[in-house]
């Protein structure tokens, strides 16, 4: 069982996965640095991300353009996530500070329940493959779907850009700004609705860009996000909120622990092996490996 | 509690109405057929896993997002027992809430420290696990194909249940309002307000939010484990997602944090839902948007309609 | 004045047409419980609903039953959970006084009304749903028409027999489907003896089964069973042709998933190879009705029927038989009718439903067959026939 | 007999930050001590480390001669000692009666009456009788510090620790505050910690004072003595008395 060419092949194919589920908890914990909310309806943006792709190639671009898809998926599902912070999310500022949470948690778990359902009724149930062109690639030892390696240096590419983006733009700054105090950045001068818009957007856009990547390895259904916004709040967990480097860290130790759990232990139980962490880590370091500190009461 | 201590007479008014109410409804099966029997049985359970969740996260808020997995522990503690054992009932289902109950105090106790979110998370992490366990350990418990269980009175026909679960509702809600208007009750109150406060005025913090989260769990997994010998086929959908959003819409539309909201938010949504079941992939779609342009327009929740009404009608008694 | 006399006119209209509503009330109910929405698979479901829509609109347009009553569909969704299942059986039977309740495609809500059917009275078809209970317990109101486990692993080790594989690997998702076959599986291949067999769970929610798969492959099979249901089922084929399991090892598919449209959209070209296991082949032939329902489904759909929709059409076939056979739309009447019944369904073999041994009670299913497509973008139509397989019921 | 608080030797370091620097503190039975010193000399620390909030790195600190080493902060409160936070910490969605409830609640023991009368009389005492069934938060501010202070006196203390009780109240009220501090000490000779830069009222209250300065303890005596003191008025009271 533990011959040496399958621990190598696992610990390549979770340190993949891993990443590309690090780009689902970014997303999650972006949006919450922020505005302070979590979005349940996380998943459902992925979900329209991989339907854009596959509509994309299979009706307009052709398989060939795969690549130029991708970026054009993300963009519509960051001007989806305008629309739905405009409409939905804006006024929750004009709810009591304590009934936030609350008008949020419903509002994005109804967004869900919406969300998929529509994608049932619109496109059917079954599921759907933009394709790929891509040859089979080998990492190491291990054969790996060209679409999947292209979506790890996808993946990889745009957590790095992230990085850098809220490390070094002016932007990037008004956001970390924001994600430290909201009424101190309001003082000066900036517009706190304007930057929630920006951020809901991007953090929905990059769910998106997860589902239009992953779309040809994982195929294209109404609750295809479901088990990547599980693994990105596992993530979160694990990597603490509000931490990118934390998100990759943990994304790479859940995609390992998974991939090794049910390689060696017991296949059924792969999901359980994620939880177990989440669950020790919390009881652990509540705030998860690099998340902010703790601030209790 | 030392003898110091007396019920406000809002206590009594309470308990008299939920008395009245029950006594109107114990007359619904004179007019209602078996499946609206079914339908107003099933809103019980959910008014009473609506109502003990918002012990937890509307009174101490404590955000939990695993009731329905405790709901899942009691019925399958007592499914399994009698399937494997032969175990009667009315063994069962008390071992079912003492297993809610220990395994509330573990998470509760784990989660003791976690701020808001961290908290939700935790706990929708626990819940999937013993979902997925539900599933994967099928030997023992069924997995997806469910677990048969013995219905409680020989027949599944809906009347005893329905006199079943109204009593059920009735002892749960009147225990929750005692619990409320107890110091407990204010000490919950207290520490979703400002925990640090609590401490301050030496309030066992600790103490208090594992004893609701044992107390509301044990709710969860008694109304869990009479539902299973109703429904007399768990399966482990029990626990999926859409149930706990259920239970959190239901005491959001009805008044988040107040004791009227999840009684009277529980039963529309279930029938709503119960309603739109016939219009297949559409039913969600449509409850969803219903929830989303509610809480868009008004937030308060239905609770809020009946407080003056509460209001003007015990002013009018006292004077 | 004027308005009391209007009123009374309204009255007298609205009497005249509550007096016309019997004959609207004549239509015979059929109820159908399929699952619409997550989490149940609205695929399954969607496509039963098809056949038994134009199943009704058939019987209606040929006059409906005992002289000129037509029949109408009240369909409810499962949602794949018991509870939903129980209600919409209830609501059905109770609100909607229908006379029959086929659907179920899964075996737990399945199991689940039938406990509320046996006291209810009003039978029940399970169209997909494989699960022993649900016949096993011997109810008089529980029919199945669809391959019990043991007959769809028999013919498992008929193709491995013919094959001569000594070694086979399961990847079977952890429900009581997947769980179910498998484990059949490993005993009938412990009585046939000289196999040697793995059994790969998976949590049905997982979506990178590489870590499965790659053990799957250590073990070096003859064949791959590939036990998933919907999406992990099409997950397994494209992982696996990744790691290069596929296609130098043969796959098995445990249903007919394959013949679904969308099965060479989304493998157009590593789905050539593959077995599966199939209900029907037009190699195998159509009665007379399921040919003309065949044709009505290409004209509707624009693509062939499958298993799923035929069963759904079948059903509502066998009890509009059974209905003019009993003359009656009495539950007892109609139990004891497709008891003793024959029928005409899709396929062109019999249709009974007697009270036979263990899980073959009131249970008729078509033969089993294993197909194999030879190349990329092959007409199920025109799949090779590997396997043909008749279920034996044992007799009492 | 024991001093009634008694804190030896306590250091606290935030990071780089010496917030407590080997603070010794002796506070005699019915006293009331003045607790004086510029912004950021470690007032509120050395009332967080006495009271739980944080543990201290080194040092102990005694209630009637018991060590608290150890104790959880509402431990702390049910020995008796009761404080006020400086920024006026209420159940801001309870009703100001329910506060008043639940802090009786949460220190009553077997010598307590009757939570209901207690509530009486304290919302007499503060004149805020008419706003019992108001929710907290919708107090003004003054309101909402005499109601904190109420709340404490709800279950006599041994010993209160008050951090700034009278910053930004208006006069009305710090009178108010000032009677029922008085009140306390001389009926039930509870002991008092009253941080405060109001030097009219510590001259008023406290026969004792002591004064912080960068994290210690810088002097103690009369308010007079220590204002004599050239680093004390080098480094505050020259300010402040002005």
């Amino acid at each position: 069982m533990f011959s040496t060419e399958l621990v190598v092949q696992t610990f390549i194919s979770g340190t993949m996965i891993g990443v590309l589920y690090a780009l689902m908890a970014l997303g999650i914990t972006f949006i919450y640095s922020i505005m302070r909310m979590i979005n349940w309806a996380m998943g459902e943006f992925y979900m329209i991300g991989s339907y854009l792709q596959y509509a994309l190639v299979a009706l307009l671009l052709g398989p060939d353009l795969w690549w130029l898809a991708i970026p054009i998926s993300a963009a519509g599902v960051f001007l989806f996530g305008l629309v739905v912070q405009w409409s939905l999310l804006k006024p929750i500022f004009r709810k009591p500070p304590e009934a936030r949470d609350d008008y949020a948690t419903v509002v994005t778990l109804a967004l869900l329940l919406l969300l998929r359902s529509l994608a049932t009724g619109l496109a059917g149930p079954n599921q759907f493959s933009p394709g790929s062109d891509l040859p089979v690639v080998m990492v190491g030892p291990l054969p790996m779907a060209g679409a999947r390696v292209a979506a790890f240096v996808f993946a990889l590419v745009a957590l790095v850009l992230f990085y850098l983006l809220l490390r070094y733009s002016w932007y990037g700054l008004a956001l970390r700004a924001t994600s430290q105090s909201r009424v101190g950045v309001q003082t000066a001068g900036i517009d706190v609705l304007g930057v929630d818009r920006i951020a809901f957007g991007i953090g929905v856009a990059l769910a998106g860009l997860a589902g239009a990547l992953l779309a040809p390895v994982f195929l294209v259904y109404p609750t295809n996000g479901l088990i990547t916004t599980v693994k990105g709040f596992e993530i979160v967990v694990i990597g603490g909120l509000g931490s990118i480097p934390g998100a990759l860290i943990a994304g790479v130790l859940l995609g390992l622990i998974e991939s090794f759990g049910a390689a060696f232990i017991d296949s059924a139980y792969q999901n359980i092996y994620g939880f177990a962490l989440v669950l020790l880590i919390l009881a652990l370091k509540p705030t998860g490996l690099l998340g902010e500190r703790g601030r209790e009461a | 509690m030392s003898a110091s201590f007396a019920f406000p007479p809002s206590f009594r008014r309470s308990v008299i109405t939920i008395v009245v109410t029950a006594a109107v409804f114990a007359f619904a099966p004179l007019v209602a057929g078996s499946f609206a029997l079914h339908v107003l049985t099933i809103s019980f359970y959910f008014v009473i896993l609506a109502a003990s969740w918002n012990l937890l996260a509307g009174y101490t808020g404590q955000f939990s997002l695993a009731h329905h997995a405790f709901a899942a522990i009691g019925a399958y503690t007592s499914g399994l027992l009698g399937y494997h054992y032969g175990v009667p009932a009315w063994i069962g289902i008390p071992s079912g809430v003492v297993m809610a109950a220990l395994f509330g105090v573990i998470l509760g106790r784990l989660v003791l420290r976690m701020r808001a979110i961290y908290l939700a998370i935790a706990t929708w992490a626990f819940a999937e696990t013993v979902h997925i366990y539900l599933t994967a350990d099928y030997q023992f418990t069924r997995g997806e194909l469910g677990l048969s269980v013995k219905p409680l009175y020989g027949s599944v026909d809906p009347l005893p249940y329905y006199f079943t679960f109204l009593a059920l509702t009735v002892l749960v809600l009147i225990g929750l309002r005692a619990l409320i208007d107890s110091p407990i009750g204010y000490f919950m109150r207290a520490i979703k307000d400002d925990e640090l406060r609590a401490k301050s005025l030496g309030i066992d913090t600790t103490r208090v939010k594992i004893a609701v989260f044992s107390i509301s769990s044990a709710i969860a997994g008694l109304a869990g484990a009479f539902y299973g010998h109703f429904i007399v086929l768990l399966s482990p959908q029990m626990i999926d997602f859409s149930e706990m959003a259920k239970i959190v819409i239901m005491v959001v539309i009805g008044g988040f944090g107040t004791f009227l909201g999840p009684v009277i938010g529980a039963a529309p949504v279930q029938m709503v839902m119960t309603y739109l079941q016939k219009y297949g992939e559409w039913n969600l779609a449509i409850f969803a948007l219903i929830v989303i342009v509610l809480m868009r327009f008004s937030m308060e929740g239905l609770a809020s309609l009946f407080t003056p009404l509460w209001r003007n009608l015990w002013a009018r008694h006292d004077a | 004045m004027r308005g009391q006399e209007l009123l009374l006119a309204g009255a007298i209209v609205a009497g005249l047409a509550t007096a016309g509503l019997p004959a609207a009330a004549q239509d015979i109910g059929i109820g159908l419980v399929v699952p619409l929405s997550p989490p149940g698979d609205p695929v399954g479901g969607q496509l039963i609903r098809r056949g038994a829509e134009l199943g009704v609109e058939t019987v209606n347009a040929a006059g409906g039953v005992l002289g000129g009553r037509k029949f109408k569909l009240y369909v409810e969704d499962s949602q794949g959970k018991p509870e939903a299942g129980v209600a919409a059986y209830r609501r059905l039977v109770s609100e909607d006084k229908v006379v029959f309740v086929p659907g179920f495609f899964h075996s737990s809500v399945a199991i689940a009304a039938n406990e509320v059917a046996n006291e209810m009275g009003v039978p029940t078809m399970s169209l997909q749903a494989s699960a022993a209970d649900i016949t096993a317990k011997h109810y008089e109101v529980a029919f199945r028409t669809h391959v019990v486990d043991p007959v769809r692993v028999s013919a498992f080790m008929e193709f491995i027999k013919q094959k001569n594989f000594k070694r086979v690997s399961m990847i079977a998702e952890t429900t009581d489907y997947g769980i179910g076959i498998a484990d059949e599986t490993i005993a009938q291949a412990k009585k046939m003896g000289g196999i040697e067999v793995q059994k790969v769970p998976f949590d049905r929610t997982v979506t990178d089964l590489t870590p499965q798969l790659l053990q799957i492959k250590a073990f070096k099979p003859d064949l791959v069973i590939n036990i998933g249901v919907g999406q992990p089922l099409d997950l397994i084929i494209d992982q696996a042709t990744t790691i290069g399991l596929l296609p130098n090892t043969p796959m098995l598919v445990s249903y007919d998933a394959p013949v679904r449209p969308q099965y060479w959209k989304l493998h157009p070209k590593n789905g050539a190879g593959i077995y599966f296991i199939a209900y029907f082949s037009p190699k195998a032939p159509l009665s007379d009705i399921g040919a003309a329902f065949s044709k009505a489904y290409v004209g509707k759909y624009k693509e062939d029927p499958v298993y799923g929709a035929l069963n759904g059409f079948g059903a509502i076939e066998i009890i509009s038989q059974a209905i003019n056979a009993a003359k009656s739309t009495d539950p007892k009447a109609l139990i004891k009718t497709l008891e003793t019944g024959t029928f005409k369904s899709w396929p062109s073999n019999p249709v009974t439903f007697p009270r036979a041994k263990g899980v073959y009670w009131h249970n008729w299913s078509a033969p089993v067959l294993i197909l194999h497509y030879t190349k990329p973008m092959e007409d199920w139509k025109e799949a090779e026939v590997a396997v043909q397989y008749a279920p034996v019921v044992p007799k009492d | 007999m024991p001093l009634a608080l008694e804190t030896i030797r306590l250091v606290k370091r935030f990071g780089g930050l010496l917030a407590a620097n080997d603070v010794s503190l002796a506070v005699e039975h019915g006293e009331i001590r003045g607790l004086i010193g510029p912004n950021g000399a470690g007032k509120t620390t050395l009332v967080n480390l006495v009271t739980g909030v944080h543990p201290p790195d080194m040092g102990d600190v005694k209630l009637g001669g018991q060590s608290l080493r150890g104790c959880a902060m509402h431990e702390i409160a049910r020995l008796g000692l009761v404080r006020s936070f400086q920024v006026t910490r209420l159940f801001g969605n309870m009703t100001v009666s329910e506060n008043l409830m639940t802090s009786f609640f949460a220190r009553r023991n077997r010598a307590t009456g009757d939570g209901t009368k207690q509530i009486g009389n304290m919302l007499e005492l503060t004149r805020l009788g008419p706003l019992a069934d108001t929710q907290a938060k919708k107090l003004s501010g003054g309101q909402r510090a005499l109601l904190q202070m109420a709340c404490g006196f709800m279950v006599p203390g041994s010993c209160y620790v008050l951090d700034e009780p009278f910053a930004g109240i208006n006069p009305v009220i710090k009178d108010a505050i000032i009677d029922m501090i008085v009140d306390v000490n001389r009926r039930h000779g509870a002991t008092f910690l009253v941080v405060s830069h109001e030097m009219a009222i510590v001259r008023r209250l406290c026969r004792q004072v002591t004064v912080m300065m960068e994290g210690r303890v810088a002097a103690q005596g009369t308010l007079d003595e220590v204002a004599r003191l050239p680093e004390v008025i080098a480094g505050y009271l020259g300010k402040a008395l002005e």
